[in-house]
């Protein structure tokens, strides 16, 4: 029905470009890490606590840019109806979500020794927290239908109007004074960060991205298997055996 | 099919139809004038469900097009609305509500001027006006039936799209709805119908859904 | 626009004959909020000081349970999919049905409110703030509610869903009012807060309806 | 060794960083280990499918094979 | 009517029957012997459904009796419900089990012993078998009646109580379902349904509702 | 009883397939345990005080939600007459649908109760006591419940609000189990208030199937 939608190019272009992100994100993996762990120095307030930040900001950006691309999907896919799109969504939530636990366990663990304390019901915690609701109200509504479009379609509806908790999370310590620290890496103009410390949080960042990317292939791929498991099994499952309409003729699938 | 000179024209091209990720019919086409009938034949499973949906703005066609006097519907959705009344296998009847309130509610949805005269006859016709202060819950299944079928009369729509519209009726009703879709007709409506049963249409056209299923190598490929 | 009268009329005549929902709301939000007292014992210095909290969290909850139902009924008897095949956008409904619903259970919730915070022993200087807040939060609270109950339309399990979807979206509102409140108590200007209450019923008013919409489509597919 | 003792103390903040990085690794794996078992798990279960199909055909409709 | 020697007896005498304060019908007899099949005829609202869910007892009987077999029903309720199979008006089709979940748990709660190869025939009979793993929310209306007709044949009861059983049914279901009652009568059965359309049953008795309807007196005391 | 497993087989199938009712009871349970902090403020002090009495009025919140649609399902399907018709007793039925009902929900609430208690700073010697209350308090609920649940299906026929009466049936279990988790994180002993939790689901057991059986055969009219 949806020819245009050619998921056989999709395949193509996933299985061509994923080993090199694959490999890009190895090697900005370890470069990181190297940077991150060994030649960086240790903060002068924080001390090698720091270090904690090389995955916890990471993680932050891309729980925010998961969610972002998710609801980008879900616009593309309730305006043009393109139904690679609904997967997208559907294959970036559970990336998401797992980062976004990552990123608020983190944050705890920093949390504890620089302020004192686990948790704070400060506004970014809390709207992080909510951003991590959000992504299991996503999945679960996805799996509600008995019917995947209709999960599909109400579930990217959801993801459009949660994105407004992104800008939320962004400017949160900027419009109320809170605990946690306001944006030094990613503000407008210089960046207020040490450029031995700015190194390997930009790797990791990089390679988390890559690595996101590569997820999100094999994930794609994965959902379009899964769609044309089902459709046969449904031509199985309806069609009457003897019947002029029922029989499995025809060409195996391309 | 005979064709009038000022009437109006539905038509549907190449319409296909996926419900549940299954494609339930293709390439289905035909053509309705003003005060012309259709039937919808086929077998349990066939579509006829889904294509009065369809037909009603509901669905939206997988591939295809419906088309009201040669424009697209998908253009102007509330302006199709308003041409159709639609009788589903639901009664959509309020349990707490009288046969008149349930009744009025929709006439007025459907055109705010309706005066109550309308529904008065409506339910006149349909042999409901003795029980008009009868909340919804105590009908039997026929006189909720009967209720839902008064929608037609109690605003004008020139597009009558019916499931199984003699479902739980008794002869006499049956004839009444017969009697009323000729009047329909007469005066240049439309109307759709399925049914497994024998109502009887002058000169209606037959559809029989089965034909357009979907050869199973489509019916694979619904979606890619 | 008469349309709009017609489903408001129709929506707050079921409401009251069925005789359930805004007497049931309003019982739930009472009873829920005479717990806590039991729950957490009868000293006035804690209860006044939780007594906002309580009496917001309950609000909340009691604006979801009545919620999950707005559309199913309508969804369940097939009247929702003739209510699509009226000349009306589908939109301006959910805007009648919402209004509706805020009339039958909100405008209670208010009424309500100042008893509740009496039991409570809340600071008399709240009580000002605290309508105040529940005026703007109330139908915000309901806007985001019927989008949550339109999503899960057809859904396994709506109920407890709707929950899971709509909770985190209400804890802002949550945020603000409680923290109003506190602010009035405190003697602290409550303005600022109010505001962006005032700000996210103006965001959700024509949000809401149009997600509510396009949920509901879906659902008829 | 006492260096590497102190390098891996973390300034005595050992208990939360490697904690961290601890975590990530493990669910950085772990996606992967789901989507690729995943992803497999779908390839096979398409091919067999589509091994049934064909057979079918060429029984019901001789002649016009592959 | 014929008999039968070893054959049970169902019995009404002086059933009268009071739906929402208002009395449907009064004084109303029959006597149904193994293999018999009793009809129930009238217009809308004269009471069939009502007189269905009295026979199953899910309806208390205003005034009279049922009997089995001379001991009346209402002594043994629990025995009276194994006796029964009905078919109403819903489906009761759970959306999320599939087809053969859905026939297997009623099967088994009739007769916990009784065999999947029996709803396995059940479902073959109905042309529903190819649709045993599809979810109950999937199929159509005709489906779900077809499903809903297979409990018939899933575990055994002497007594089918059939409330208007052909709707939504496609021509060829219909007869499958008169071969199915025709067999069933065959083994002994007894059946009572209800309908408004053709349903060819040999030697059916006729009880035609509107018969009974109270003399308006009556009515007009019916409470009190 | 080979009847009654299948019953509770088929329950437990539903709500595990429908996208598991557990999970979502658990994620609401945990939400509204969430909310409050943001109603009450952050500090642990306050939040320790109360931590007894909103884990307990949430648990009774989360049970009454999900049980309200205990029955209606079954009823609005037509199943609730065919299995009023089968040879089972009716009461059996509902102790069937209760047990799957408190194997789906009121497990899961317990297993999730001591997580939320750490959340909001309880008190360690209260663990017990609140394990113990909620493990002879949440069948008593979902028994009580089921009788409203049954009711309710009733009322649509006219007695209006019977429903009403479940929650103050829920009170005394919540003041006992209150009750005896601050008498454990104070030392003092809990054992009386356990054995009158314990009374009480040794009424509600025989009592609650009676009364429900009773209120579906009324709705089935
Ligand atoms: C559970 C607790 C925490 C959560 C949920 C959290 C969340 C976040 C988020 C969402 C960001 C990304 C913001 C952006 O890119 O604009 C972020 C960045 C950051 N976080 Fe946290 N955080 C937590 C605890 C902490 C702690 C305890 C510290 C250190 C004391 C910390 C230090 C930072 C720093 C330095 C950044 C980078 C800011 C920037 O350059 O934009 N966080 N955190
Ligand atoms: N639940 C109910 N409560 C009260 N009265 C009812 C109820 N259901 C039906 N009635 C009334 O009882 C009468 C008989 O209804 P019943 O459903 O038995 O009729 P029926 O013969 O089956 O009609 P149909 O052919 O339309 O199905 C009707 O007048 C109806 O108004
Ligand atoms: N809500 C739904 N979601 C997915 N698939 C559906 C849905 N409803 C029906 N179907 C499927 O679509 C097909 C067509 O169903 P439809 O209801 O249009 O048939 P029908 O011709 O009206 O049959 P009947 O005579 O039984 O009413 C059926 O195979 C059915 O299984
Ligand atoms: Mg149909
Ligand atoms: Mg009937």
């Amino acid at each position: 029905m949806h020819r245009f939608a050619n998921p056989a190019r999709f395949l193509r272009l996933a299985a061509a470009i994923q080993p090199w992100t694959a490999g890009a994100t190895l090697i900005l993996l370890g470069l990181g890490l190297y940077f991150g762990l060994v030649d960086s120095p240790a903060d002068y307030q924080q001390g090698e606590s720091v270090r904690i930040m090389y995955v916890h900001v990471p993680s932050a950006w891309l729980a925010m840019a998961a969610y972002s691309t998710m609801a980008a999907a879900s616009g593309v896919g309730i305006i043009w109806k393109h139904p690679l799109a609904d997967l997208v969504a559907k294959a970036a939530s559970p990336v998401g979500a797992a980062f976004t636990f990552v990123c608020l366990v983190t944050g705890s663990l920093w949390g504890k020794p620089m302020w004192g304390t686990w948790w704070a019901w400060d506004a970014r915690l809390t709207s992080m927290l909510i951003l991590f609701f959000l992504y299991l109200g996503h999945m679960a509504l996805l799996n509600a239908f008995d019917d995947p479009t209709r999960g599909a379609k109400a579930a990217g509806i959801l993801a459009l109007a949660g994105f407004v908790n992104i800008p939320i999370i962004k400017f949160s310590v900027d419009w109320w004074n809170t605990l946690h620290q306001p944006a030094s890496v990613s503000r407008v103009g210089m960046p207020a960060i040490d450029p031995a410390m700015l190194l390997p949080l930009m790797l990791m960042g990089l390679a988390f991205t890559t690595f996101f990317v590569t997820i999100l292939l094999m994930r794609v791929r994965s959902e379009i298997l899964a769609v044309k498991v089902r459709a046969i099994r449904l031509t199985q499952i309806h069609s009457v055996p003897g019947s002029a309409t029922g029989e499995l003729v025809g060409e195996s699938l391309r | 099919m005979t064709e009038g000179c000022l009437s109006s024209t539905f038509t549907a091209d190449g319409l296909a139809c996926v419900r549940g990720e299954r494609v339930v019919f293709t390439h289905l086409n035909f053509r309705l004038s003003s005060g012309e009938a259709l039937f919808l034949l086929g077998p349990n499973g066939s579509g006829k469900s889904s294509l009065l949906r369809l037909l009603a703005g509901l669905l939206k066609p997988a591939a295809g097009q419906l088309a009201w006097d040669g424009r697209p519907v998908s253009e102007d959705r509330e302006g199709h609305a308003a041409r159709i009344h639609y009788v589903g296998h639901h009664d959509a009847i309020k349990p707490v509500l009288s046969v008149l309130e349930n009744l009025r509610f929709w006439a007025r949805l459907h055109a705010p001027e309706a005066g109550d005269a309308r529904a008065q006859a409506a339910l006149e016709r349909f042999g409901l006006w003795h029980l008009r202060e009868v909340p919804g819950k105590l009908l039997s299944a026929g006189q909720k039936r009967r209720l839902n079928l008064a929608r037609l009369l109690a605003a004008e729509a020139p597009v009558w799209l019916l499931d199984e519209p003699s479902v739980a009726l008794d002869r006499a009703s049956v004839k009444t709805l017969e009697a009323v879709i000729a009047e329909h007709r007469a005066h240049g409506g439309m109307v759709v119908l399925s049914t497994h049963a024998d109502i009887d249409l002058p000169e209606a056209g037959r559809l029989y859904l089965d034909r357009f299923a979907p050869k199973p190598v489509e019916a694979a490929e619904a979606w890619i | 626009m008469s349309r709009l009268a017609e489903i408001v009329r129709r929506d707050l005549r079921l409401a009251l004959r069925q005789g359930s929902d805004s007497v049931m709301v309003v019982t739930f939000f009472v009873l829920t909020v005479v717990l806590f007292p039991f729950g957490l014992g009868p000293e006035a210095n804690l209860l006044e000081r939780t007594s906002a909290g309580v009496l917001w969290v309950t609000a909340l909850l009691a604006s979801m349970l009545s919620l999950d139902r707005l559309f199913l009924a309508d969804y369940e008897d097939g009247s929702l999919e003739l209510l699509a095949l009226t000349p009306t956008a589908l939109e301006l409904l959910v805007i009648g049905k919402v209004a509706a619903h805020w009339l039958t259970t909100g405008l209670p919730l208010i009424v309500a409110a100042p008893v509740l915070a009496v039991l409570l022993h809340m600071n008399a200087d709240g009580f000002g703030t605290l309508l105040f807040t529940m005026l703007l939060g109330t139908p915000t609270l309901s806007l985001v509610g019927a989008m949550g109950a339109a999503l899960v339309l057809g859904a396994r399990r709506g109920g407890v869903l709707l929950s899971l979807l709509v909770l985190p979206l209400y804890i802002p509102v949550l945020i603000f009012g409680v923290g109003a409140i506190d602010a009035a108590v405190q003697g602290l200007p409550a303005r600022g807060l109010l505001l962006l209450l005032g700000g996210m019923l103006m965001a959700a008013l024509p949000l809401a309806p149009w997600a509510a919409a396009a949920a509901l489509r879906q659902a008829l597919e | 060794m006492t260096s590497l003792a102190t390098y891996f103390s973390m300034g005595g903040y050992a208990a939360f960083v490697w904690p961290s990085y601890a975590l990530t690794a493990v669910v950085m794996v772990g996606l992967v280990v789901v989507t690729w078992r995943g992803l497999k798990a779908r390839e096979a279960e398409l091919k067999a499918l589509q091994d049934v199909m064909p057979r079918r055909r060429a029984r019901t409709h001789e002649g016009q094979g592959q």
